[in-house]
């Protein structure tokens, strides 16, 4: 047990996974002999060999491609995408290959293969290295999504991840690579994919974020003393958590999501329709989303307007809870 | 080596069995032990009888839709031949022949085209991949096949199928040059049918021959009589020792020619000649190599009665299971999404069949 | 003023616009000589020239990157994805490039272009062949999405795209390709972006739908005919047309989003977060979707379990009727 | 004709001024008048100055983000000396020279990395299409232009540029073989600067030269030195005439070194020796710019000096300039998304602006 950050966590858990299962390979654009621009294949080259830890072509089609055919042939590749925006290249062969081999084979082929890759902005980055994309992941049959918020989260969620029959997207939120550290325990174990975690419990309303924004959600109750928030971190955002959802907004009746991927079609509006159809009459104000503008993430002279602060979200839970139907 | 005696940017082409089944390059004629041969040409016949066969049972409306071989055989079955069991065979989706040559059965076969799922479930130890819709994407994941064969140090090679008109597309550059980069057993062979549905092969790139494609990746590349199964064969059993060296890919231009129409569904009369068809029907795969098979005293005019006859007769006792085989399951199409069903598809199903049951109660009242 | 069909009103489009506009181009797979897999392109090669109407090497990364180029160089593309299922390769361009390439400049660089793809299941095909994948282009900034439902709509959306200075992505329910033909006149006219069409007022429940489904939930009235429904054709799913809905909200309380693409993260659950926000108060029943099931959409041998019928819709319909809170 | 005579397949690559700066190929040297060589040579000179100071400025927190182009000011400078004003310049992202000579100003260049959108917008008239980082994606953009270009028949080409790792990409094969297949305008430069980030040229590819790819597009393919700018600016004219006359497109590989960081977050002492970069650095380009145009007469160390005064005064006045432009306004970063805002942006403005109203009136309590 020692203090690491998200960073290490998942620099931790690939090595592991790569210690204790022999079929597991790690590559991607810059993976290999550098250990990735954010460091977090790090000495895994060093230690598990060339063959196994490795630098590819600028080809992510053929990085995805090739993971489902490694897959299929008796490896689990746990591959890189160097920024979620990149991935886009790669989203055919995620849609049509990844997400489907096992239905199109009617189950001979699973493809236990994870795709990691940063995402979220306030990283004063270039165009294309912040989005937040999980929409396009989480809307497609036969893909999980995950992402972790903590280190704990982060390390046994990869884990899992790998572990996982079915394919997974491990989406990192890498602005808080190296936020912070948390006691994280040395040996392998595994954070189950598909529960929500319950970071504080609370009566008067549910606020629901993932990532980066959790952190954003414990520091904007400090603003609103006086509101006893329920805060749930999704964690895996598909398959969606149902219950800890629905159970406690039957709770509290008040509900704010708050995600940084744009608004319109995106992730919130999920959450807020499984609500509608579950805790209907429950609700005792209108559920509320608090995200991106629908705009491209700004460069970073224009991003701080993007970026969703603590105030903001105080702001809106205060809206909520000054709701009267 | 083989390779280095054809150069398509010279305009070389292997060719072994020429048009009238006569070996015009006695040197390169490979050893086949003649069960193989016999092996490769009742796949052949067998294949153009399906065809046919299935063309005439979509024009029925009994089969949904269906793309035809005819006229390709060869390209897919001297490669076929040329391969061990274990060697894994990732289709585009007009390889029927390489299919059945390769272990998947014709009902197998026949149900994917009837529109059901089940069909592209080849038996356990068949290496055969689904048939691949997406144009090119394939080429990746035999690389990925591949990579995974060597790095298990595996005598095994992914050979990969693709058309003309697949390799304009980015996934086909990504695939070849990943597999050339890590050296890795893959052999990728280009069916050059002259079509991408109406598009001829000309307007798909201006490059003189496919084969030389392979220049970019810093691999073999050649031009073979597609039509010509020794020729096919050669060059694929040479690619696999190759491969087999550890020396990486190697590319594969078949050129050869799509007789009939693109699926069901096109109607070629709206961008070709019947002339070009007449002449490309001169150089049939299935004529040659029967007449070679007959020079060898491998097979005789009756044996090919027979052999029709008794293949027709397969292909109508299939086609009446497949059609026996009836609907897909409400459970079946919830079931292979996850390995396990998530809370959501559980609840969507149990919805539906509720919706189901008050249906049937409402009918029967 | 003539009967025509979708597919009819669709050529007439393309062939008036560029009778119109020189800068119209047209052009993707089998569009040129052919006229397309559907013959939406019937004829235009021949009356414009090859220059104008061409056959493309299978790229569609090509087909929308070049698109881009044409549009900042003085022309007008009109593109064809072959299938909805096949833009996917492209969709790296249509979100990195297509939707930004306005803002990345900063207004120097607008791209009026059209993409259009046939979409949509119930047409016994084979795989990739039948997806709905409205949400992957919504979800994106800076695009504009519209599927008609109708001859009448589709000629003068169609039109109105092409006009529009931004961006479009025109979808085309291909089940109703040829299903029924109508009165169109034979002049260019528009129908503008961004309004939704009312099919049917009425005062019981709003039923949203677009597409091939609006003529099935019209079917489906008929099976319910003491409810007096209001049907909503969305006709531009994005930017939605908010006043359309929420008017019809207000007056009815009760919500039914009828859509073939998969449900989870989809896109009916931002129309019904849309009525969460904007008239929460005036619901009397929780709003309810009926889509597409979450999973690939199966062969024709599986899709009649997949495609929604009039008697589903009816079924909704009256569970949504019978609620009480 | 030069890219017949220099067959990357035959490892001929074009050289005509040395890195000592003397001719090598007199038949070859191009005749280019004084003023477009001062030019070129004081546009290297400032892009190699702003270089400098842009990576300083980041050490010191006041940059964002910045990719230096040094050593590859040849590959750049020398094709923009061959084009016309009408031609278009469709950029990667490391061509901060090329943009600079074609027109953007150094205030824009510095604008971009600074974290401000408004530096993509180049004036009115200048042919030059923002930094795209999208690693290929650039290619089909610049097709596009050529293909308007040729339709409406002006006289116009589109340079593209892409580094050596880019080559890798779907887009790339794309984007080439679309350009080939309709002849258009267009002029490829890859700037092989051997590294992708931490990855070395030879794990990109097996082909033994980038040039090599055209042979895959049935074009011509030509390697040059890229630390040279007079064969770069020969190539380029060659490429430009044979684009005019309707003959299609160029692939000319550029074979440069990356002599500082991928980019600022990058530290390159992770993967390659100082060794290595030494060896390059006596390569120079502007070193040996600078002797050709002092053996001409058309220069001297004192023209020099100033030079370097006045370059080294206007980046950091320019700088300046660029700090002083403060925060993007909100109201911007809605504005560019549609031409008009839709009625869901205006909202989801109105409804930021009430926020911070609110905010305001709370903190003013
Ligand atoms: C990515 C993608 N784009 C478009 C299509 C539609 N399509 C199906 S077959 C085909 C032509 C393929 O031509 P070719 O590669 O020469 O193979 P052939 O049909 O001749 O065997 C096209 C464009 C597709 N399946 N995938
Ligand atoms: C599609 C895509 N994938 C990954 C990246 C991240 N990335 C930025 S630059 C770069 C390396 C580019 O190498 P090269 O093409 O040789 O250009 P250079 O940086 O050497 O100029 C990578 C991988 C990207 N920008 N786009
Ligand atoms: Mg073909
Ligand atoms: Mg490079």
């Amino acid at each position: 047990m020692a203090n690491k950050t998200i960073l290490q966590s998942i620099n931790e858990a690939l090595d592991q996974a790569m210690e204790n299962d022999k079929s597991v390979v790690v590559y991607g654009e810059d993976v290999g002999f550098e250990g990735g621009v954010f460091r977090t294949t790090a000495g895994l080259q060093k230690k598990y060999g060339e063959k196994r830890v490795f630098d590819t072509p600028i080809a992510e089609a053929a990085i995805v491609g090739s993971a489902v055919g490694m897959a299929i042939n008796g490896l689990k590749p746990v591959v890189e995408m160097q920024f979620s925006g990149f991935s886009l290249p790669a989203y055919n062969q995620i849609v049509t290959h990844v997400a489907r081999f096992r239905n199109r084979s009617r189950g001979k082929y699973n493809l236990p293969l994870v795709i990691r890759m940063p995402y979220g902005g306030g990283v004063k980055a270039l165009e294309h290295h912040s989005e937040s994309l999980e929409t396009l992941y989480a809307h497609i049959p036969g893909l999980k999504l995950v992402i972790p918020s903590t280190p704990y989260d982060a390390k046994g969620l990869l884990i899992a991840a790998i572990n996982d029959p079915d394919p997974v997207i491990f989406m990192e939120p890498k602005r808080i690579y190296r936020a912070f550290k948390q006691e994280v325990p040395d040996e392998m174990y595994e954070v189950p994919i598909g529960k929500a975690r319950m970071v504080k419990k609370g009566k008067d309303i549910t606020i629901i974020a993932w990532g980066a924004l959790v952190r954003e959600v414990e520091k904007a109750m400090k603003l609103v003393p006086n509101v006893d928030a329920e805060i749930i971190d999704l964690r895996t955002i598909s398959p969606v958590d149902y219950e800890t959802i629905i159970n406690s907004v039957k709770k509290t009746g008040r509900v704010l999501i708050v995600h940084e991927a744009v608004k319109s079609f995106g992730p919130g509006a999920e959450i807020i329709s499984i609500i509608n159809e579950k805790a209907f009459v429950y609700l005792e104000a209108a559920p509320r989303r608090l995200t991106g503008f629908d705009i491209t993430v700004p460069l970073p002279k224009g991003e701080p307007h993007f970026i969703i602060s603590p105030e903001q979200i105080a702001y809106e839970v205060k809206n909520i809870m000054a709701f009267k139907a | 080596m083989l390779f280095e005696n054809f150069d398509p940017l010279k305009g070389e082409m292997l060719q072994i069995l020429d048009s009238e089944g006569k070996i015009v390059n006695d040197k390169l004629e490979p050893k086949i032990a003649k069960d193989t041969l016999i092996k490769m040409y009742k796949t052949m016949v067998l294949g153009r009888i399906a065809d046919e066969k299935a063309l005439q049972f979509q024009r029925q409306g009994r089969m949904l839709t269906y793309a035809p071989n005819i006229g390709q055989e060869a390209a897919q079955v001297g490669p076929m031949a040329a391969l061990e069991e274990q060697d894994w065979l990732v289709l585009a989706f007009r390889e029927f022949n390489a299919m059945l040559y390769k272990g998947v059965t014709l009902e197998q076969a026949f149900l994917y085209w009837y529109g059901n799922e089940r069909g592209s479930r080849y038996d356990d130890g068949v290496r055969v991949l689904p048939i691949n819709v997406p144009i090119g994407s394939q080429i990746n994941h035999a690389a990925g096949i591949a990579y995974a064969s060597k790095l298990q140090e595996k005598d095994e090679v992914a050979i990969v199928f693709i058309g003309d008109g697949g390799t304009s597309h980015g996934e086909f550059h990504e695939g070849m040059n990943f597999a050339a980069t890590f050296d890795l057993p893959m052999i990728t062979i280009i069916q050059n049918n002259q079509y991408a549905i109406s598009t001829p092969r000309h307007k798909a790139t201006k490059s003189k021959t496919l084969a030389q494609k392979a220049v970019a990746y810093g691999i073999p590349g050649i031009q073979v009589d597609g039509n010509d199964p020794l020729a096919m064969y050669l060059a694929v059993k040479t690619a696999r020792e190759r491969a087999k060296n550890g020396d990486g890919p190697t590319l594969i231009e078949a050129v050869t020619y799509r007789i009939g129409p693109h699926t069901t569904s096109d109607n070629p009369k709206l961008y070709r000649e019947d002339k070009e068809v007449e002449e490309w029907m001169k150089k049939d795969p299935i004529t040659r190599f029967k007449t070679y098979l007959i020079n060898k005293k491998y097979w005789s005019e009756e044996n090919d009665v027979e052999l029709h006859e008794q293949h027709k007769q397969f292909v109508l006792d299939t086609f009446k299971h497949v059609e026996e085989s009836g609907e897909v399951d409400l459970e079946e199409i919830f079931a292979y999404t996850y390995e396990k069903m998530t809370p959501n598809l559980e609840e969507q199903l149990a919805n539906y069949k509720e919706y189901l049951k008050s249906e049937e109660k409402s009918n029967g009242q």
